[in-house]
């Protein structure tokens, strides 16, 4: 039996799951998905807080779960850590005891100790002896987190760990996390809407929508190839569109949008006449003067005319109406400025055809 | 005053609480988070101590207990002494006519921890016994110290039913209720105001205390 | 069956009537100066007495304010005898201070007023079961008071809750036993007048020992029966049967 | 079967109820969320009626209540009748006997609701009134529930206080419990098992009925 | 009296707060503060759910708190709109009455037909009858939004309201509450640890640490001007470092920064010789090779080697060691891997002098 955590639950309802995940030791899975997916209900599963009807949980050669074999083992003995999506503190003992209580298996003096520096680490220092309602929601998920990873726990199951934290302290948070994984080598699931977090921390992300993995892979393939529209327009590409093969170059494909050709890299599986969606992220939108490059061949310039501004922390998310659709590009603000862009102006653009992804059609 | 009267019922109280404390817990958390068919109606069997005049529970719970009942034979065999009219057997009619208020603000009590937090227990890995301890039963506190508190009051002020079993004899089973009962009922207000005021003084001490001291220890539960 | 060894370690406990509450503490104290001994005395509802000794209740001697109840626990073998007859009770029209109904011994004064609507409650213990009560319905039934009263009537549990309600003021009278009315606690609260023995059965007092009585209550039995303890109840208000 | 006396037994429940229910909600929720200095005593008061024998409470409520106390002069003068010996007489009792049930389970509950809850209720404005029976009493339902509960089951069974008070007139103020209590006096076990049997029945039914239609008016609240 | 929100409050303890903050009508201001520094604190104060110790609140015109005046207007008065970082969801009543019980005053047909496309507005259709335990986190959160929104307030109080929706849900609430502002003309206090949201949804943003209000001002200013080393560090600025000002030109300042000197733009209000610290957004770093531009001259190319390399989204954050710092930038994948970007390489860069701001030494 393989090492890590294996998880393969079937139900039809009440909440609708068909969902398949591996988390390797000492590996991060990022688990995404729209709210109301089952991402909880996933990791709730995985605790043994929650019985699917139908499938089979392993973890380190365990069989944690099996609805045929009628296993269903204690949330105890399954020694997971986890952060629930609402913190679930013990409302009546103060932050270190929380963080004490799930240390139980160490002697007293011991136990103390670590729930202190565990403290210290998620940065609440000074905070032992506020009860839960004396905390601010980021201070008491903090506790959470604490209370979690102070388990050395086989698995270590998140739910939105940082929702509730400041970006700074997050980024701390980040580090002690990655720290731990070397440490203890167990699988981490990590629920988060937060495709940068999923990208910084996870090694692979599962994305999950009405109960289903749609897609499993590293976080940068997710992006840069999703496995389908339904995925791309999950992760919130925005840029999503219908087009028709017409050849396979030797270096590239060659289909149409609108009326426009774009060279984009090769995608001998489709055939050429075939319908097809592509997808590019908003990157893949560049401004059109720079210096030509070996790599820009597939550079496609077009015209386009703007439609919208809107800042977003340090860059422009720049609307361009082609043709019938609607292109998403992100501009640094400096570059907005340099190139006086305004809302109505016509601008070329470039479309990095090596960026660009096909799929097939939607049915 | 009569002290050896109070100071029986005072034992009959704490016994009574210390049995039904346990009992209460367990049946409490049973009614609380189990659902099965027939719920409202063991609920219901659980009030019904209640409903019957006292005296009238306490003359059934005689025939029940009594010298010629399989229970009170059985009793005797074993211990070599007759339940009724004995300490054994006051306790067990309190035991039952307290029921009704020990269950019910427990089972109450464990309905209200929120499910998350039990779960979040159970992630932490701790034993059935220690969530109960650590986790459970601090949170149920005023629940359970409201039914405490309640048994505490009826187990002293209850003279029916003790008067039927235990049968009033003095220094074994003469509470201080039958005791102010009988001196009312010699017309001997004086005594019967006197005990009255000394046992409403320290009941009103002990449960302001316990209250006080309950709340206390619930809020301060995290610097143990 | 015989009472079983271990239990006896208590004092010897005799199980009592109410209505002898303050006639037999006033011959234990007697019999204590008389003899320097004690025994243990629980008063309480007759008819709660015989069913708890049918129980196995560990007293050792009865008396009853009902002989039937002795009767029946000699028929059922658990009393030495069938006892002795060794008082009866009478009673009174008791009317507290204030009360519109003045006490005398033909009931007159209650007829009118129930005639003229000044009766609103009248108290008498439960004739269903109190033996006090009993004789008070045959009394008032006797002086055809009966039928009027209804609706009047408040019951008390015993005879010393028909006293509490007859001296409370709430009421504007009741009947009780004579031994209760001549308590100082009662006498202040009210006046009395002793109703004619002949209106009503009589209220034969019977003690018995029982089977499990030691030595020393046979002697306070005995006691109970010599001239100065029949002198004693005398004064607290009982017709005593002929000595024997 | 003596049915007047049953009647009499669910009227003087059910208007016990019904008064101790807004009573018990607002001691409950005062006792809940405010805090004072001597609360725990306040909390202890509300115990002692239970801590007294029955008859002797009684008896000092006779008293308290009778022709010739303030009171009860008082309600003569301004209701032309007496107020010992009388319904009314015996729900004021009733009232004060069951105050410790009604009052500690209801408290219990209205601690229960999270705080943030009453306050997203103020926050969405609405009023007093409308937090009261739209939020906080369905949520302190169960608890409300329990309260009334008790209260009817110690209603129907009380008989000490209730004859002391009353003094047993015949469809007045003789109650189920006094005749049954009655019927066993007198010896006639087969009519005190009857009526015995018959009222257990009755509030076993009603109980369980209540406990059932209770959970699921609690949960089924949602869909009015 | 000022028309919008006006707060002043300050308190030493329990919970310490130094605030002020104003937000006209239709204006929606950020209230942004690491974890603990009082936001969730200011809301209810607001609100009325909290009373400290001094201060006044007022809303259009009305005064709801006034220490001194002892005027405290009660909470259903107020008419605000709230959601709580929590939820605080009603739990017995199911979605639709969640939401149709902040609308009391219509009449009851009306107040459910809203209800229902209240719930259609937050993509919660075909969940009205589902009890809040029932929900999913981010459901029930949008559960609470539409609440706080229904009731048509005259302040509209936001504590995270996003913090539990994945992306795509995200952005079409963003329009919902940009509808929504521009309907209602009411002010809006929105807060949240999301600085793309900030900068998104906010007018002005406020800073908030340990109580106090450090700065108020345009996201954008904010970002690229801020007030003290503390809000660039609470901004999560990483870029911050110590210099000494050598002189003024006329179109720019001139500093020395370790080895270099930087050409920032112009800040007077320093004396040459004056020890300042500065700060640079991660964009103000740039890869060396685009064509010069004439607003490039406050451009100041330096050598710096790569010290690590994250990725991050379709960005890697690159971290360069120059002489005793660490600077930051931000690069599109494709142009790391255009340019084989690799850790240990040296690699020249430009830091663009315009985007430097200088700020006052730390006592
Ligand atoms: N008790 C229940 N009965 C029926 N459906 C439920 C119940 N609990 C949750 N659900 C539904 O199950 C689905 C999955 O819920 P889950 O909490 O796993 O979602 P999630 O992916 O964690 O969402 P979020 O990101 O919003 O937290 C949701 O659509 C939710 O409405
Ligand atoms: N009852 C209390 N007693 C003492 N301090 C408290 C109490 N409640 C909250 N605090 C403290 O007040 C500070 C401000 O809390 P607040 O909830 O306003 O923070 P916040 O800015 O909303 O933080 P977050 O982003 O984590 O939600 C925190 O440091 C918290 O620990
Ligand atoms: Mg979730
Ligand atoms: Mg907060």
């Amino acid at each position: 039996m393989p090492d890590g955590l294996h998880l393969r639950l079937t139900q039809e309802s009440p909440i609708p799951l068909n969902a398949e995940i591996a988390c390797a030791p000492g590996e991060v899975l990022a688990l995404v998905g729209p709210s109301g997916s089952g991402k909880s209900t996933l990791l709730r599963s995985i605790a043994g807080l929650y019985s699917p009807r139908y499938g089979q949980i392993t973890c380190a050669g365990e069989t944690w779960f099996d609805s045929t074999a009628g296993i269903n083992m204690a949330t105890a003995q399954r020694r997971v850590g986890m952060v629930f999506q609402s913190f679930a503190l013990f409302p009546h003992l103060n932050a270190l005891d929380n963080v004490a209580e799930a240390m139980l298996d160490l002697p007293l003096k011991e136990r103390y100790k670590r729930a202190r520096s565990w403290l210290q680490r998620v940065h609440l220092g000074g905070m032992e002896t506020r009860l839960p309602r004396q905390l601010s929601g980021g201070q008491q998920q903090r506790v959470a987190v604490a209370r979690a990873l102070a388990r050395q726990p086989r698995a270590l199951l998140l739910d939105e760990p940082f929702s509730a934290v400041d970006r700074a302290t997050r980024e701390a948070l980040y580090q002690e996390l990655a720290e731990l994984r070397e440490e203890l080598k167990m699988p981490v699931v990590l629920v988060t809407h937060d495709l940068d977090e999923a990208t910084l921390l996870a090694d692979r992300m599962s994305i999950l929508n009405h109960g289903q993995t749609l897609q499993t892979d590293t976080p940068d393939r997710v992006l840069r190839a999703p496995a389908s529209a339904e995925v791309a327009r999950l992760m919130g590409m925005r840029n999503l569109f219908s087009g028709r093969v017409i050849q396979h170059e030797a270096t590239h494909t060659l289909i149409q949008w609108n009326e426009w050709r774009l060279r984009v890299r090769l995608h001998p599986r489709f055939q050429p006449g075939d319908t097809i969606q592509w997808v590019m992220p908003t990157s893949g939108v560049l401004l059109m003067p720079t210096r030509p490059h070996e790599d820009e061949m597939l550079d496609n310039p077009i015209d386009v005319q703007i439609e919208s501004m809107l800042a977003l922390g340090e860059n422009y998310r720049i609307t361009l109406s082609a043709g019938d659709d609607r292109l998403t590009m992100q501009v640094p603000r400096y570059l907005a400025q340099r190139f006086s862009l305004l809302v109505g102006q016509g601008l070329p653009v470039r479309l990095r055809g090596e960026t660009i992804h096909l799929l097939p059609a939607e049915s | 005053m009569d002290w050896s009267a109070l100071q029986l019922s005072l034992e009959l109280s704490l016994w009574t609480m210390l049995i039904l404390l346990p009992l209460g817990i367990w049946l409490g958390r049973l009614l609380a988070w189990r659902a099965f068919p027939g719920k409202s109606v063991v609920e219901a069997l659980l009030t019904l101590p209640l409903v019957l005049p006292p005296t009238v529970l306490g003359f059934y719970l005689l025939m029940a207990l009594g010298n010629r009942s399989p229970i009170g034979q059985a009793y005797e065999t074993l211990f070599g002494q007759q339940l009724t009219f004995s300490f054994s057997g006051l306790l067990i009619a309190s035991l039952i006519f307290n029921l009704p208020f020990a269950i019910q603000p427990m089972q109450r009590a464990f309905e209200a921890i929120p499910q998350e937090v039990r779960e979040a227990a159970r992630c932490c890995g701790l034993s059935p016994w220690r969530i109960l301890h650590r986790i459970e039963l601090p949170l149920a506190w005023p629940g359970i110290l409201s039914a405490l508190v309640l048994t505490f009051a009826h187990t002293l002020g209850e003279f029916g039913v003790v008067l039927m079993v235990g049968g009033s004899i003095p220094g074994e089973t003469r509470t201080i209720a039958i005791a102010i009962y009988d001196r009312v009922q010699a017309f001997d207000n004086h005594a019967a105001a006197v005990m009255s005021a000394v046992l409403l003084l320290i009941s009103l001490v002990a449960i302001s205390l316990s209250y006080f001291a309950g709340t206390r220890i619930h809020r301060e539960q995290s610097h143990a | 069956v015989l009472g079983s060894a271990p239990a006896q370690a208590q004092p010897a406990t005799i199980a009592a009537a109410s209505d002898l509450q303050f006639a037999l503490e006033a011959v234990r104290e007697q019999y204590r100066l008389d003899t320097g001994r004690q025994v243990q005395v629980v008063y309480g509802s007759s008819g709660n007495f015989y069913r708890q000794i049918r129980e196995g209740a560990p007293f050792q001697m009865f008396m009853s304010a009902d002989e039937s109840y002795v009767q029946q626990l000699a028929d059922a073998g658990l009393t030495e005898d069938a006892g002795t007859l060794y008082a009866e009770g009478r009673i009174v029209l008791i009317t507290p201070h204030g009360s519109v109904l003045k006490a005398d011994t033909g009931l007159q004064g209650l007829g009118e007023a129930l005639d003229n609507h000044q009766i609103q409650r009248f108290a008498i213990a439960n004739p269903e079961h109190a033996p006090y009560g009993r004789r008070a319905e045959e009394a008032l039934r006797h002086a055809g008071l009966w039928e009027a009263l209804q609706g009047h009537l408040v019951l008390g549990e015993n005879v010393s809750q028909a006293a509490q309600f007859a001296t409370s003021g709430s009421t504007q009278g009741g009947i009780i036993a004579y031994s209760l009315a001549l308590s100082p606690n009662v006498s202040r609260l009210g006046d009395y007048a002793l109703i004619p023995q002949d209106w009503h059965e009589p209220l034969h007092q019977r003690m018995v020992l029982l089977r499990t009585a030691p030595p020393a209550l046979h002697e306070f039995y005995a006691y109970l029966q010599g001239p100065r303890a029949r002198e004693i109840m005398r004064d607290f208000g009982f017709e005593l049967p002929e000595a024997r």
